[in-house]
């Protein structure tokens, strides 16, 4: 038999759901002392994600697409980015924003109904949140076709989920970094679920991760609740893209927590064994357990920490309930640099009714 | 799962019970009707349109695709194609654009472009409009996509009656219908629809209203404003005839010549953008064929052109009530 | 290759070469201009619109994609975000559809939805029209799918010195620019189009010919049959004016009021189907804002509403001189 | 290390490009005498293909996609289906087309500017040429899910090129047809070359056949002017397809010699060295070597073949030159089953306008 193409994809897993290591720590692994800024995040994330489901649940805030239970996966991927790398997200990522300064009054915005969220407080050049699924993937390559064109050293980094893996820009983004050789990487987040479609029916594919061989990328799979096999798996990807290597396809195992957003009620489709079983992967635990092994931590300062989050993120909300409504006119002055006078005279209209009611 | 159950007592409806009661209707009557869509299975569709159907019909009939417009727009071309009446649904409004390359190039031209060889008795269900506070893309009013475009009906229905007699119409037509549900009244109010089986026209403007001062023609969900326009002018001695257009194209114009004959003046009421907009072709035919008739220069009240913006501040884009009477009064006003 | 030339002595070039000429112009003096589609590189683009490009420019400049629409609208949509002025081709306009989503739910929002923060400043170019004899979808007059979509422009030049100043000034605009190219003409005649870069004003009618009893207006393509029917009206004692919108949306429709305020008739010519082509938004504006102007009906000359035949019978689906003529002379018999 | 997934892609090969065998036949290849018909098909094909292009150079046709130097692929694909199994072509494979019943008038009606090219002699339920490319990929998963769901024994088989590999509609059909385990066959004709794209800076991907690992089909790349390659890579995915095995993605490898259509001009982009290449590769020279060999052939055998093939085509060119152009009213009666009133005026307008002129 003539063999035309082999092909292997790897699977990194280091702690363990029980918190302890089931493999060596790669060499380059942060120490538990690097490790804990990152779980404190974690925690940040947890407690901000929370938080805003309740705004949600007492109408303070629009559809909000919760991030429980993917705190190792967002906060692994913003720890292995620069700054002027771009990041382009779809909804759900803002543990990996958060950490390239993104704010939570900026999500509040967003989810609040408001596209200043949008102009967020994180680097100028990152992408916004991205709607409709997985067509932010092409940006990123568009990104970091602009990064090789203008020889910048730079990394395009984008996220799609489960179901995101069948969209066709998904296939086109990781197509077009290989025909072009980019430093791009694509994260596919496999939350299991995609609203309620399961991952077995959105494709045949034994894994997320050979999506990329379509193209050419590298392919890996990681635990995603796994922060040492997240960021291995980033460290891996980063380091081949600024290296001229090219592009990765990165499958981050993790399972979502909640509903797919405050508007879904997951209890039509999903069984309540299957959530509880993915609490027992759940990366918090597993870290904190490993940590406090470590000795960098113990319940006294989770307490703590947990309170200044709950505090932190209270500022946040605060800025965002009392934020007032963008004026009539918000509607027609950023569409275009400049704008056409048929517009100018539609605003002057949509003012002065204001002005009248 | 009332809306599914097969003897149920007629109870009065929502619009989206009703497109539900019309989808199971349909799905009994024919075999080769089929769903299909994202979450459609299950979990009886984001908007609970396809509620109960999976249960009833099963996996064969109600399909939930992978996650890829393009995947459902070109699955259901091929399915039409082969003999299937497939009824494919998009999320929302927003996420029909990969969906126009299957339906333009193909749905729209199986028959042309093979002498009636293929067909496509296809029909796609795309949620439409805004003013649900819904996240971005949610709320897009984007029939003008498809108005140009040769072989396809695009229809819009706007009470519970309508909404089940229109898509039974569109599933039994043998060529491709978009048919466009305004999501904003989807649970507005309830009537009484009984489930007959009983088809509407796909080639008539339904008059909601009849008066002699003004013509009100609009669709979907501004139907609910416009009527509480002529309400409003009614109290203000302006008598308005309103006419909900339901099917955009083919267009019935005749229903709306006819009013604007007796009326002399017309206000188009839509909530896409203005310019270029389907009350521009409605506005057209008015200068073409009915000049001499019309004591007043046409106006149309409808979404700025710009996007309709985040939920905050959605209904200023829209056309309200106060607008279209302000229009009304406009063209009483002229002549 | 003169096109791409340097100091090349002027030349009577055609529209093709025009937009060659503006192309390597704007790539000269502007780093961060790029050229990207499907066999733009070494082939130089199947109509030749960007032949020499590459040999000047380089493969980092002049980018052959990979043979997939949703790609080349997406690296645009993303390089323009990042700071690059991309000008994609779209090899057909039938083969635009699968660019929409890429460049109505993020191109033409980027600016909209970030604040300002960001901004897509790209050109899709897309040969546009029929009359070619080419084979299935490389006809179509789809400018409709973009007039509705707020914060887009749409450009159609119909001379070589339009397609110059046209698209360097497409090129050069902030926010994203559907640039349609009348295929048909692309090689009909040439004219002296000096390389001095010097854009024309995207928001501007031309006005090619004055007149007096009846407005034409028109673009791409159709300015030639529409020239020639006001040559033959002429003929007849009718003096015609023609308008060249070339600037779709955003639309000045002040130069288009102005002539029909003074010839009080209005012919609408485009090879795009009917029923809710571009005409109706013009006629719109006139029932609106003009009828007290106006003598006669509203005319439109248009493509049928139906698909543009395979070329055996393409030309009797486009307006032509007699039916533009015909047409002319109903609005001056009327009134 | 761990891994989670591995592959491996099959090349097929038994006849090569000098007319011998470099490897054993498989069981299943057809005997001399039966390969045969086949080749006297090849020949047919390449018979007509250049009687369709001095057409066209002499202004009776319009633009015409050659297949010089697909006949293996196209003529092997072909006599892999049956009568009901549903074919979706791009604009190239005539060759598969015509063992299924298509008249080569058929193809010159439709490149000659006439729709009733479409409403061919073929099976009825098969797609008419495609030229937005790839779409048909997708019509022929449909088909296959409408298959499936019906309970028919039927397979549908569809054709991109290597330019088609990487649209995303391809994908599309690869995924859904691995998602829901259809009787598809996805057939990737790899001639080298898209226009002036060469099959390199399409993807990064080693081999074209891959592409399906993206849907977990299974995947194979052929010799694609190897007919006895392409017969048993057909005869594999067929039985799969049959058998509930689900769909297959193969890899054709051929060559395109000629112009990428009479529309094109391939100096400008393709050294005449790779095509002189290409033509020590063509398909009918190994095979009318072997064939001679196998004593089933001679030159006397072949000159008859030709002469009766030029005939047959001569007949169905006349039949096409002398096909009356359709009626004016033909661009409006197959739009609608139901043609509303509007367009139903519109036609009597240009019946009118034809009338007067
Ligand atoms: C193009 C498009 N189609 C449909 C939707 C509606 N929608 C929003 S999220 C979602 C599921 C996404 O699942 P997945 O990609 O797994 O990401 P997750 O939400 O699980 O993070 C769907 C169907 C959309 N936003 N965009
Ligand atoms: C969607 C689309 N984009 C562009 C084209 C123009 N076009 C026609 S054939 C072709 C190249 C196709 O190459 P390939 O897929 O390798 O098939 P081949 O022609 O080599 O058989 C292109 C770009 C098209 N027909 N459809
Ligand atoms: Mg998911
Ligand atoms: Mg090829």
């Amino acid at each position: 038999m003539t063999v035309a193409a082999t092909f292997e994809i790897e699977y990194l897993q280091y702690l363990g759901p029980d918190g302890t290591l089931v493999a060596e720590l790669p060499p380059q692994a942060p120490s538990a002392a690097d490790i804990l800024p990152l779980f404190k995040q974690m925690l940040l994330v947890r407690t901000f994600d929370a938080k805003a489901i309740a705004l949600q649940r007492t109408g303070k805030l629009g559809t909000y697409a919760a991030c429980l239970g993917h705190e190792a996966t967002h906060v692994g991927i913003g720890a292995s980015m620069r700054p002027e790398d771009v990041f382009a997200p779809s909804y759900r990522e803002y543990g990996a924003q958060f950490m390239r300064g993104v704010k939570p009054r900026d999500v509040l915005m967003y989810w609040g109904g408001d596209e200043r969220g949008n102009d967020f407080s994180g680097p100028k050049h990152d992408f916004p949140w991205c709607v409709p699924i997985a067509t932010q993937c092409l940006h990123a390559a568009g990104a970091a076709l602009a990064f090789k064109l203008r020889g910048e050293d730079r990394v395009a980094v984008t996220c799609c989920g489960d179901g995101g893996s069948s969209k066709t820009d998904t296939y086109a983004a990781i197509n077009s970094a290989g025909a072009y050789a980019l430093p791009f990487i694509q994260c596919i987040i496999n939350n299991g679920w995609a609203i309620s479609v399961p991952r077995k029916a959105q494709t045949g594919a034994k894994t997320l991760a050979q999506k990329g061989l379509a193209g050419g990328l590298h392919c890996l799979q990681v635990d995603g609740n796994d922060l040492f096999a997240v960021l291995e798996g980033m460290r891996r990807a980063m380091e081949r893209a600024r290296s001229g290597g090219g592009g990765s396809v990165i499958e981050f195992m993790t399972y979502r927590l909640h509903d797919h957003t405050t508007a879904d009620d997951a209890r039509r489709y999903r069984d309540e064994a299957e959530v509880k079983d993915g609490w027992t992967r759940d990366p918090m635990t597993r870290l904190r357990t490993w940590l406090t092994a470590q000795g960098v931590w113990d319940e006294a300062q989770e307490k703590a920490w947990i309170e200044e989050c709950g505090q932190m993120v209270d500022v946040e909300i605060n800025a965002y309930l009392e934020s007032k409504v963008q004026p009539v006119e918000a509607m027609f002055d950023y569409l275009y640099a400049d704008p056409p006078a048929d517009l100018l005279a539609q605003r002057a209209a949509a003012i002065a009714l204001e002005k009248r009611s | 799962m009332s809306a599914v159950a097969k003897d149920a007592a007629p109870a009065a409806i929502t619009l989206i019970e009703a497109i539900t009661q019309a989808l199971a209707y349909e799905m009994r009557a024919d075999d080769s009707v089929v769903v299909l869509g994202e979450d459609v299975g299950v979990n009886g569709g984001v908007f609970r349109a396809t509620a109960g159907l999976h249960a009833e019909f099963g996996s064969q009939r109600v399909i939930d695709t992978p996650l890829d417009e393009t995947t459902i727009a070109g699955l259901t071309v091929g399915m039409a194609a082969q003999g299937m009446k497939p009824v494919a649904e998009a999320q929302f409004d927003g996420f029909v654009y990969p969906m126009l390359d299957h339906v333009i190039c193909h749905g729209a031209r199986f028959r042309y472009r093979t002498r009636g060889r293929l067909s496509c008795p296809m029909v796609l269900r795309v949620p439409w409009g805004g003013g649900i506070r819904a996240p971005e893309h949610h709320s897009e009013a984007n029939e003008a996509l498809f108005t140009n475009v040769p072989g396809l009906r695009v229809v819009l229905p706007s009470s519970p009656a309508r909404a089940y007699g229109l898509l039974l119409a569109a599933i039994r037509e043998p060529d491709p219908v978009i048919f466009m549900e305004p999501k904003r009244i989807y649970r507005q109010y309830k009537e009484l629809v009984p489930d007959d089986g009983e088809a509407l026209p796909l080639d008539v403007c339904f008059v909601l209203r009849d008066g002699t001062d003004v013509t009100l023609v609009t669709w979907g969900a501004q139907v609910k404003e416009t009527l509480e326009a002529a309400d409003a002018l009614a109290k203000d001695g302006i008598s308005a005839e309103v006419i909900d257009v339901a099917t955009l194209t083919p267009l019935d114009f005749d229903t709306i010549a006819e009013s604007v004959a007796k009326t002399g003046r017309c206000v188009i009421v839509h909530e896409a953008p203005k310019t270029a907009g389907f009350g521009g072709e409605i506005a057209a035919r008015l200068a073409e064929e009915c000049m001499y008739d019309l004591l007043a220069p046409v106006e149309r009240v409808t979404g700025y052109d710009t996007h309709i913006p985040l939920f905050r501040l959605e209904m200023k884009y829209l056309p309200s009530v106060e607008k279209i009477v302000a229009a009304a009064k406009r063209t009483v006003a002229a002549g």
